[in-house]
């Protein structure tokens, strides 16, 4: 079974060229089914073949399809391992989740089909990541994912704000892609191969701290741009222009995990560094705690969502770099679970309302849409750690490990713990503001609850945020142990066995949820007056999470512009001004030159016996000066 | 077989000029059916060239002046091979694209394929004599291509372009003389042919005068910053054609010269004066995207970027490392195919729009959408997109430059994101964002034929970019070939693999 | 001594001649200075036993050649009196630099001795070998110089011609 | 009295031309044929010429080392070397070439057609001559025979003013320069004591001089007064106006022959009697070599009259020949395979001119030829492929030819020389280019354009021939050049 | 120096009225009186033949000086030819008048 992995990403990758060159032909409904189906596939042969996993085996398995650059050791050639198949089948399976909640949500739009190819394509893409057996094929599904994420942000290309969002996240994620690629050349100046295998292995006897640091924080730099994380995070707010289920899918479940899968992945060469990780860790606190003051104030139903999906990076981050790799990627998998649920809720409400996003136009929603309120819900209730739905084990975990190094990750888990109590807090704000209240929407706009389609995801995926958690409790390290020939030689972080100091923390941090929790829904379980006034007594700091600390602007007014202006005096006044200049300058100098020089041929056969006359002065003196 | 190469568009040019003079649609026709057959002799070579075996293959040789030691000696090896493809490739295209031309086509095609023949030969050339005629040959008839078939400021693009480049030529020249009375002067038999020159002993200074001599000649055609100002000038006003070929092909012939002959003739003063060649080029790399991105005409950005993306080349090649040095040549072809993909697209804009400017455009992807597609797929293939042909010459560049010149790469690699900024940004403002300007509304997507043109690219970038080892297996053996031949004859060693630590000091202590 | 003579004072009149051609307004009296130029190097020819070339001189130059002159200035008008004054820039203060150059020069080979420096040493003794009779020279122009004899057929064949085709128009006129 | 050898051999072809000018000047007082007649026949004169001169050189292969004073005949006055084979079959060439670029030219002069035939005949034996001859009296006067020829050419379009201007100022220059020529001719024979270069060369072989100031000066004026003919700057100031005013037809074989006259007596100067100076000299002709291509390449760029252009291109070429000189007898091949490449294409161009301008036309301003390529595409094909052979584009002759001057003046140390000379050529690709792109690139001025008559078609289809063919298979005129080495 | 007149002085005195033959040639713009400079050299060339041959004891220079002279004359027929067709048409031997033809 495991020599047909190559089907996971034939699957989806088949579908999406299907499609493109046939996906009109299909028809609007049926190209939706066959992308799914595509997305299914793909899952089930992922399931099989994680299967000898299940069962205990330790082997990973190695499928090199063809060489590709064989004298930097680049091919395309597959990894299968835990870690591999848990991202493949979250990847795949929240994927076909999405894909079927997108066929009702994208129904009517002329580019039905396009945007599956589309989405198809992405699947594929991130599967080439997940499955990726050396550095360079995982840039490749690096890259490739940043790509469909363009194509997918700007899929209403019509729109400006759309188009300008997509140029922004691809450009955004390049930048964090150089330092990738500088850590994939030294790597290779290092290892002279970027296959996982001869580098992950070899890391301990080739690596010294320093180079070690050297790769490490410029694969961050990477992981920062495609997971959204200090200082790049600024992308993925506006990556919401993009359909609902591209949130979902991509700006949640799963492509901006991907930072914390290569930083999980390439964890042997963390561990050599001595402070790449407590930077992993800071930087992921940090990021968590702005996101969530940031997400705090936004009216925006999916920009809250995406602060909330930076701030839950910052929470994988914060595992990763504290060397709680399970923790991290349990997280990962159980915030793909819910923060899709909540993305898709949020579509749905979205839909129902006619495309209007302002929560401040929403309320009451419950009533008209009880499924999507009750799997919103669930949502809330996991992101907000509430016992014993996912978001509770891994946040706790992640937590857990925080605190069990201690030091200066003591203080990381302070901000965790607040970050959490903020979380919860935003959380059930959105959800009051939506789902209960007073209606505020617009007249002659009726919401409905969506259609089947878009439904069962969303009841699927609230299944997931229930029990999804149970994978690995303190009680019973399932995960722990799926994953564990995956870091194999790796030293793991585990929060203390000690059930008390367990319970403790998990108390606390119940305790912040809900107090968080307890404080939105009074704050903003009573007239729009109230809670405006509410958030208007926090004066100014409410502005400035509003518009996100003005990060956007500080950008601008720091890079953007001035760059702009630098460009733009390079072309026009350098290029053109002084180097044209100068070419364009020889050749009028010589001109000039035949201009000044041509009077001397002024028709005058005296002046012409002249010149003669001094040339044959010249000659004879310089004839005697040679000879005599 | 080459010799034949060479000549099958000479005779293709002579039989376009005298089709009757009357029959004027029959010329097209006839010039892309020509042109199509030195493309299946290249093809029968690219297939019949051994690979994984450096040197020479198919040479052939004939004295062509024995007082002087000047010879037709023509063969190919990894590093020309390619690029002789790449060039019959690009020919038929460019004729084909080639519809908007009305006056004058009969001479317009056969100075594309007198260009053909002689680019070929440049490449084929194993007598520096006979690699420069082929060298200055090309000029008469680019210049032609640009000053009779261009845009409004045509003459001047064209004397540009002839002066500028022949004035490097001239250096060349003065260099290859140089070069050929100091072999009759040491062995006392005159011989220009490039096995022969590359036995001399040279001492140090003139090793690197003449290195400098052949350098400026060449990267005025690559061109390299700072000498890169005809290009914009030459590629806004020539026709498609025109630079298609002079993208595709033509700035090919300066990134061969340095591979070719600085590496191969001076390797003591290539090793010295690396320094000064990976700084312009990693100042091209830059400057040529940060002066893309404001570009407001599309032809001057793709001109600009082909600036960035030669610099690459550069890079790679100086870096002198099997994977800088094989890179440089994968990249040689993917940027030919890239950048003529996407001037064939500019071109099709100004077809139906008469104008470039990015200003003007808007929204086109509405009615465009194929266009739009094609376009967005190419400028991906120019950013670098892994699993497309940018990347993998990129990649090998930067990833075999890193060892020997770590800061100038890290620096190169932030091209990367200029390149997406420039490539994007011109998307998103010609092609996204709503269709408000009437001229746009009307404008018809890409016709079959159109789409033909564009396919055979579209389907090398990708194969390219996912199966490269057709180009590695034959390119990596005459590029090893060249790096042990430096090792072999000058001090240096290609690094092994060690720590950044290491790494970073060796550079401090060259410099 | 008779020779230092006759040669300053046939010099004096070279040169004043020479300078009445370069100075004179009038061209008659350029003519007349370049005459008595002739007539004095004429003389210089002789005391060098010239015989020969002095009566050639005489005779084609002072006589043939000058009266062609003389003949061309009454059909040009001898009447007006040229303008001296300079009217091209730069033009007269170059010429002086150009003639004090070539006076230095000139300086410059009579101080080293250069003008007597003989390169085949001691023939100059015998003055008969270089006596210029006609039988000698006449010997010579048809023996080891015939062939230069003959190319002057072609010169003044062209000059012939010459005079012929730029100076005749009516015959032009006629045909047109 | 010792008669000296006769071997008439030595002088066949001049004999020739001479002969046939006589007689055509006394058939033509008796007869008055038609002026095509004339034409035909002094082109079978200039063929039989041409026909001497190979035979010369067979004659010349066959001769025994012994007798090898057969070929210095005439008291050593004329001389029948490679060297002077060559160059009359250049002069042949070149003749015949001018011959019908001028054969309008001579139609439309109706009863004067005989003196102009006359004077091309025997200008072409005056320059053959003085390539021949290793005396220099003999040189002067073969000089004079040339040259006096040109300045009567020069002023045969008496119904154009300029015409007549243009013959005076270059029969005053013209014979400033000749007295230049001849008082050296005189120094070097009051330093050298001989007349002959052959004398000179074992004279100065053998002899230290102490005090050489009376030779070098001698040298030097010599070498100014060829310098001039061969327009070379500064003594060039002539070569613009006189090619702008004389008679279209007359102006290619005008300019060429007297450079290929001046060349080879400047060469045989050089390379025989002073090839043991050559330190001393070769600097200087450097020096004036960088002038003439400094000179010749910018101010070409002001012009705006195609035959004042082709004027200081001539120039900048005589650099480009005197860069082939300073290699000595080395660099003689190169020199020669220059000079008649570049006079072939010379009277080629000058050809268009005649065809373009009208035969007896003076001036060639540059609107004429705007939009040349649409009313008169084989003239314009014609011009450009001799333009681009002048600016030394490979694969024409010109290229050849620059590479063979500059390799040689590389070998002989004067690497800075070529390297001026490089950058003047690439100079001089920019008025080369101007022409072309009135030609290609320019709107027409509207005015018709008649269409070449045939012998012009046949002397652009013979110089074109030449700059391509040799181009491409340049071995037999170089090997046939690298022999051409004076005795 | 010795009161024997030596070659040396006659070909000095040459030299002297050569320069002042060539000043000639730039001061005047009458062309008759320029082509007078031009004999004015030649015969400077004359003499320094003269000179010279006697000096070397070879009678060389005094036949070259003999085709000097004819070459003088042919100058000046043709010279003077020119000179009146010019004179013909412009009423004027100057030659600062002829300057139709420039740069």
């Amino acid at each position: 079974m495991q020599d047909l992995l190559w089907l996971v990403i034939a699957f989806p990758l088949a579908g999406a060229v299907c499609l493109h060159f046939f996906g009109r032909r299909i028809g609007e409904p049926r190209a939706g089914f066959l992308a799914t189906s595509a997305v299914a596939g793909s899952f089930l042969v992922s399931l099989a073949a994680a299967l000898p996993f299940f069962g205990g085996a330790a082997q990973a398995h190695r499928l090199t399809l063809w060489d590709w650059m064989p004298s930097i050791g680049a091919s395309f050639e597959l990894h299968w391992d835990p870690l591999a198949a848990l991202m493949a089948l979250v990847v795949t399976g929240v994927g076909s989740l999405i894909h079927l909640y997108a066929i009702g949500y994208m129904h009517g739009d002329p580019r039905f089909a396009r945007f599956f190819v589309y989405m198809n394509l992405f699947v594929a893409s991130m599967l080439t990541l997940v499955l990726a057996g050396n550095f360079a094929m995982l840039f490749v599904g690096w890259e490739l994912v940043g790509l469909c994420s363009y194509l997918l942000i700007s899929f209403w290309f019509t729109l400006p704000s759309a188009a300008a969002a997509g140029k922004k996240a691809f450009i955004v994620n390049r930048i964090g892609d150089v330092g990738f690629m500088v850590a994939l050349m030294i790597i290779f100046g290092a290892f002279h191969t970027l296959s996982f295998t001869g580098v992950l292995d070899r890391a301990a006897e080739v690596l010294d701290p320093g180079t070690a640091t050297a790769i490490a924080l410029l694969l961050l730099l990477g992981a920062a741009g495609k997971s959204a994380q200090i200082p790049l995070y600024v992308w993925l707010p506006d990556a919401m222009e993009g359909p609902t289920p591209v949130s979902a899918l991509i700006h949640a479940a799963t492509m901006v995990t991907a930072g914390v899968y290569v930083i999980a992945r390439s964890a042997a060469i963390f561990e050599i560094s001595p402070i790449a990780g407590p930077v992993v860790a800071t930087v992921g606190a940090l990021t968590a705690f702005v996101a969530a003051t940031i997400a705090l104030a936004q009216t925006d139903i999916k920009r809250v969502l995406a602060y909330s999906t930076i701030s839950q990076l910052g929470y994988m981050f914060l595992a990763v770099g504290a060397a709680g790799h399970v923790a991290g990627v349990f997280h990962l998998m159980t915030h793909a679970f819910f923060k899709a649920l909540l993305f898709l809720g949020a579509g749905s409400v979205i839909h129902s309302l006619q495309n209007h996003q302002d929560m401040r136009l929403m309320g009451g929603l419950r009533k008209h849409m009880p499924v999507t309120a009750a799997t919103m819900a669930i949502g809330t209730l996991a992101i907000a750690g509430v016992p014993p739905l996912a978001g509770f084990w891994s946040k706790d975990e992640i937590l857990g490990v925080a605190f069990e190094r201690g030091g200066w990750f003591g203080l990381l888990w302070v901000i965790g713990l607040v970050t959490a109590l903020i979380t919860a807090f935003y959380m059930t704000r959105q959800f009051v503001l939506v789902f209960l209240g007073e209606p505020r929407w617009p007249d002659g706009i009726h919401p409905h609850e969506s259609p089947r389609l878009m439904t069962i995801p969303l009841v699927a995926l609230a299944g997931l945020s229930v029990v999804g958690g149970f994978v690995n409790t303190p009680f019973r390290l399932g995960l722990e142990h799926f994953l564990e020939p995956s870091f194999h030689g790796v030293e793991l972080a585990h929060p203390s066995e000690n059930i008390g100091i367990f319970i403790l923390l998990a108390a606390l941090s119940v305790g912040a949820g809900l107090a968080g929790a307890a404080a939105a829904f009074l704050a903003y379980n009573r007239p729009a007056q109230l809670w405006e006034k509410f958030e208007n007594s926090f004066g100014k700091i409410w502005g400035w999470w509003q518009k996100g600390y003005g990060v956007d602007d500080a950008y601008g007014a720091a890079v953007v512009v001035p760059g702009r202006k630098l460009a733009e005096s390079a072309a026009f006044r350098f290029d053109l001004g002084v180097l044209d200049g100068l070419v364009n300058g020889v050749g009028k100098a010589v001109r000039g030159l035949a201009a000044r020089l041509r009077p001397i041929q002024n028709g005058l056969v005296r002046s012409y016996g002249l010149l003669f006359a001094a040339g044959v002065v010249a000659v004879v003196t310089w004839m005697l000066a040679r000879g005599a | 077989m080459l010799t034949a190469l060479i000549f099958i568009p000479v005779v293709g040019a002579i039989v376009v000029a005298l089709l009757p003079r009357r029959r004027t649609e029959l010329v097209l026709p006839v010039g892309v059916a020509l042109s199509l057959i030195p493309l299946a002799v290249a093809g029968y070579l690219f297939a019949t060239f051994e690979s994984g075996v450096a040197g020479y293959q198919f040479v052939e040789e004939a004295v062509w002046y024995q007082p002087w030691g000047i010879s037709w000696a023509l063969g190919v090896d990894g590093v020309s091979l390619p690029l002789v493809v790449l060039t019959t490739l690009l020919v038929p295209i460019a004729l084909a694209a080639s519809t908007s031309i009305s006056h004058r086509l009969k001479e317009f095609v056969a100075y594309t394929l007198a260009l053909e023949a002689g680019l070929i030969g440049v490449f084929l050339a194993l007598d520096l004599f006979l690699f420069f005629v082929f060298f200055e040959v090309i000029l008469v008839p680019m210049y032609f291509i640009i000053g009779v078939w261009g845009g409004e400021r045509r003459v001047y693009a064209a004397i540009k372009f002839f002066l500028y480049t022949a004035f490097g030529s001239a250096l060349l020249l003065a260099g290859v003389i140089a070069l050929a009375v100091l072999h009759a002067s040491q062995t006392g038999v005159p011989s220009f042919a490039l096995t022969d020159l590359m036995a001399l002993d040279l001492s140090a200074g003139t090793e690197r005068w003449l290195f400098a001599a052949f350098a400026v000649a060449f990267a005025i055609k690559v061109p390299l910053f700072p000498f890169h100002t005809w290009l914009p000038d030459a590629h806004v006003e020539a026709p498609t054609a025109g630079s298609v070929l002079l993208a595709g092909v033509l700035l090919k012939l300066g990134t061969y010269g340095l591979l070719r002959f600085n590496l191969g003739l001076f390797p003591q003063a290539a090793v010295d004066l690396v320094p000064v060649l990976a700084v312009l080029a990693v100042i091209g790399i830059i400057y040529g995207a940060v002066v893309a991105i404001v570009q407001p005409d599309l032809k001057k950005l793709v001109a600009y970027s082909s600036v960035s993306h030669l610099g690459f080349i550069v890079l790679g090649t100086f870096a002198l490392t099997s994977g800088g040095l094989a890179g440089g040549v994968v990249q040689n072809i993917n940027h030919g195919i890239t950048t003529g993909a996407l001037f064939l697209l500019v071109g099709m804009i100004y077809d139906r729009r008469h104008t470039k400017q990015i200003s003007d455009l808007g929204g086109l992807a509405q009615v465009m959408p194929i266009y739009s597609g094609i376009f967005l797929f190419t400028a991906f293939a120019s950013i670098g997109l892994p699993g497309l042909n940018g990347f993998v010459g990129e990649f090998l560049v930067l990833v075999g430059s890193f060892p020997t010149l770590p800061v100038y790469t890290i620096i190169a690699a932030v091209g990367v994101v200029l390149a997406a900024i420039y490539l994007l940004w011109a998307y998103e403002r010609a092609f996204t964002g709503p269709l408000d300007k009437p001229e746009n509304q009307k404008l018809t997507d890409l016709s079959g034929r159109e789409i033909a043109l564009l396919a055979p690219l579209v389907a090398l970038m990708l194969f390219l970019g996912l199966y490269p080892r057709v180009l590695l297996d034959r390119v990596e053996p005459s590029t090893e070939a060249i790096l042990d031949r430096i090792e072999a004859v000058t001090t240096y060693s290609v690094p092994a693999p060690g720590r950044i630590g290491d790494v970073f000091a060796s550079e401090g202590g060259e410099e | 001594m008779i020779e230092l003579i006759i040669f300053v004072l046939m010099a004096a009149g070279a040169l004043v001649g020479a300078v009445a051609v370069v100075r004179a307004r009038n061209t008659v009296y350029a003519a007349m200075g370049l005459l008595a130029t002739l007539l004095a190097i004429a003389v210089l020819y002789v005391v060098q036993l010239a015989h020969m070339v002095a009566a050639v001189q005489v005779i084609v130059y002072a006589g043939a050649v000058m009266t062609l002159f003389l003949f061309v200035i009454m059909l040009v008008g001898v009447d007006r009196n040229e303008d001296t004054r300079e009217t091209i820039p730069h033009q007269r203060r170059m010429t002086i630099g150009v003639v004090v150059v070539l006076l230095g020069v000139i300086g410059f080979v009579v101080v080293s001795g250069s003008f007597d420096w003989v390169p085949v040493v001691g023939t100059a003794a015998d003055p008969q070998l270089t006596n210029g009779t006609v039988q000698r020279v006449a010997g010579e122009l048809f023996t080891g110089w015939v062939l230069a004899f003959e190319a002057t057929a072609l010169l003044l064949t062209i000059a012939a011609v010459g005079a012929i085709a730029l100076a005749s128009t009516r015959r032009r006129r006629e045909e047109s | 009295m010792i008669f000296p050898e006769v071997n008439w051999i030595a002088i066949f072809p001049e004999m020739i031309l001479a002969l046939g000018a006589a007689a055509m000047l006394l058939v033509d007082v008796q007869w008055a044929p038609r002026a095509r007649t004339l034409a035909r026949i002094s082109f079978g004169l200039f063929v039989a010429a041409g026909a001497a001169a190979l035979f010369q050189h067979f004659w010349l292969e066959g001769l025994a080392v012994d007798d090898l004073s057969q070929a210095l005949p005439f008291s050593e006055m004329v001389v029948v070397d490679p060297f002077a084979v060559f160059a009359r079959l250049v002069l042949v060439v070149v003749a015949l070439l001018g011959l019908g670029a001028a054969w309008r030219f001579i139609e439309g002069l109706g009863r004067r057609a005989a003196e102009a035939l006359a004077l091309f005949l025997l200008a072409t034996a005056g320059f053959s001559l003085m390539a021949a001859s290793p005396h220099l009296v003999m040189i002067f006067l073969g000089l004079e025979i040339g040259s006096i020829s040109l300045y009567i050419l020069a002023g045969f379009g008496r119904q154009h003013p300029r015409s007549e201007e243009a013959a005076l100022k270059y029969f005053l220059l013209g014979s400033f320069a000749s007295a230049i020529f001849i008082y050296g001719v005189a120094l070097l024979f009051a330093g050298t004591g001989s007349l002959n270069l052959l004398d000179q060369r074992q004279f100065l072989a053998g002899t230290i001089l102490l005090r050489p100031a009376v030779l070098l000066i001698g040298l030097a004026l010599v070498v100014v007064g060829m310098a001039f003919k061969v327009t070379a700057a500064p003594f060039h100031g002539w070569a613009p106006d006189v090619y702008e005013g004389a008679p279209a037809g007359a102006v290619g074989f005008m300019a060429a022959a007297a450079k290929v006259g001046g060349f080879a007596a400047l060469t045989r100067i050089l390379v025989t009697a002073f090839a043991d100076y050559a330190d001393v000299w070769a600097v200087v002709v450097g020096g004036i070599a960088v002038m003439s291509m400094l000179v010749g390449s910018v101010l070409a760029l002001a012009q705006d009259d195609l035959r004042r252009l082709l004027a200081y291109s001539g120039v900048a070429h005589a650099g480009f020949i005197l860069t082939g000189l300073v290699a000595g007898r080395a660099g003689t091949p190169g020199v020669w395979f220059y000079l008649a490449i570049y006079s072939v294409q010379l009277v080629g161009a000058f050809a268009v001119v005649a065809a373009v301008s009208g035969p007896a036309s003076a001036g060639s301003p540059f609107s004429r030829y705007q939009g040349l390529a649409r009313r008169q595409p084989l003239l314009s094909l014609s011009l450009t492929v001799l333009l681009l052979g002048m600016a030394g584009i490979p694969l024409t002759s010109g290229f050849i030819a620059k590479f063979g001057v500059f390799q040689e003046a590389w070998r002989a140390g004067f690497a800075w020389l070529v390297i001026v000379a490089v950058i003047a050529s690439v100079v001089a690709f920019f008025l080369y280019l101007r022409v072309i792109v009135a030609m290609y690139m320019a709107e027409s001025d509207g005015e018709e354009v008649p269409a070449p008559p045939l012998p012009i078609k046949a002397v652009l289809a013979v110089a074109i021939a030449i700059t391509i063919v040799f181009g491409i298979l340049p071995a037999p005129l170089l090997s046939f050049a690298a022999d051409a080495l004076p005795f | 120096m010795s009161l024997v007149v030596t070659p040396g002085w006659y070909m000095t005195l040459a030299a002297i009225l050569f320069v002042i033959g060539a000043v000639g040639m730039l001061t005047r713009r009458n062309a008759l009186v320029m082509f007078m400079c031009i004999e004015l050299m030649l015969n400077a060339v004359n003499l320094t033949f003269i000179a010279a041959g006697r000096a070397l004891g070879s009678l060389d220079g005094q036949l070259a000086v003999f085709f000097v002279l004819v070459v003088a004359a042919a100058e000046v027929v043709v010279g003077l030819a020119i000179i009146v067709a010019i004179f013909r048409r412009r009423q004027s031997a100057s030659v600062d008048e002829l300057a139709d033809m420039k740069g």
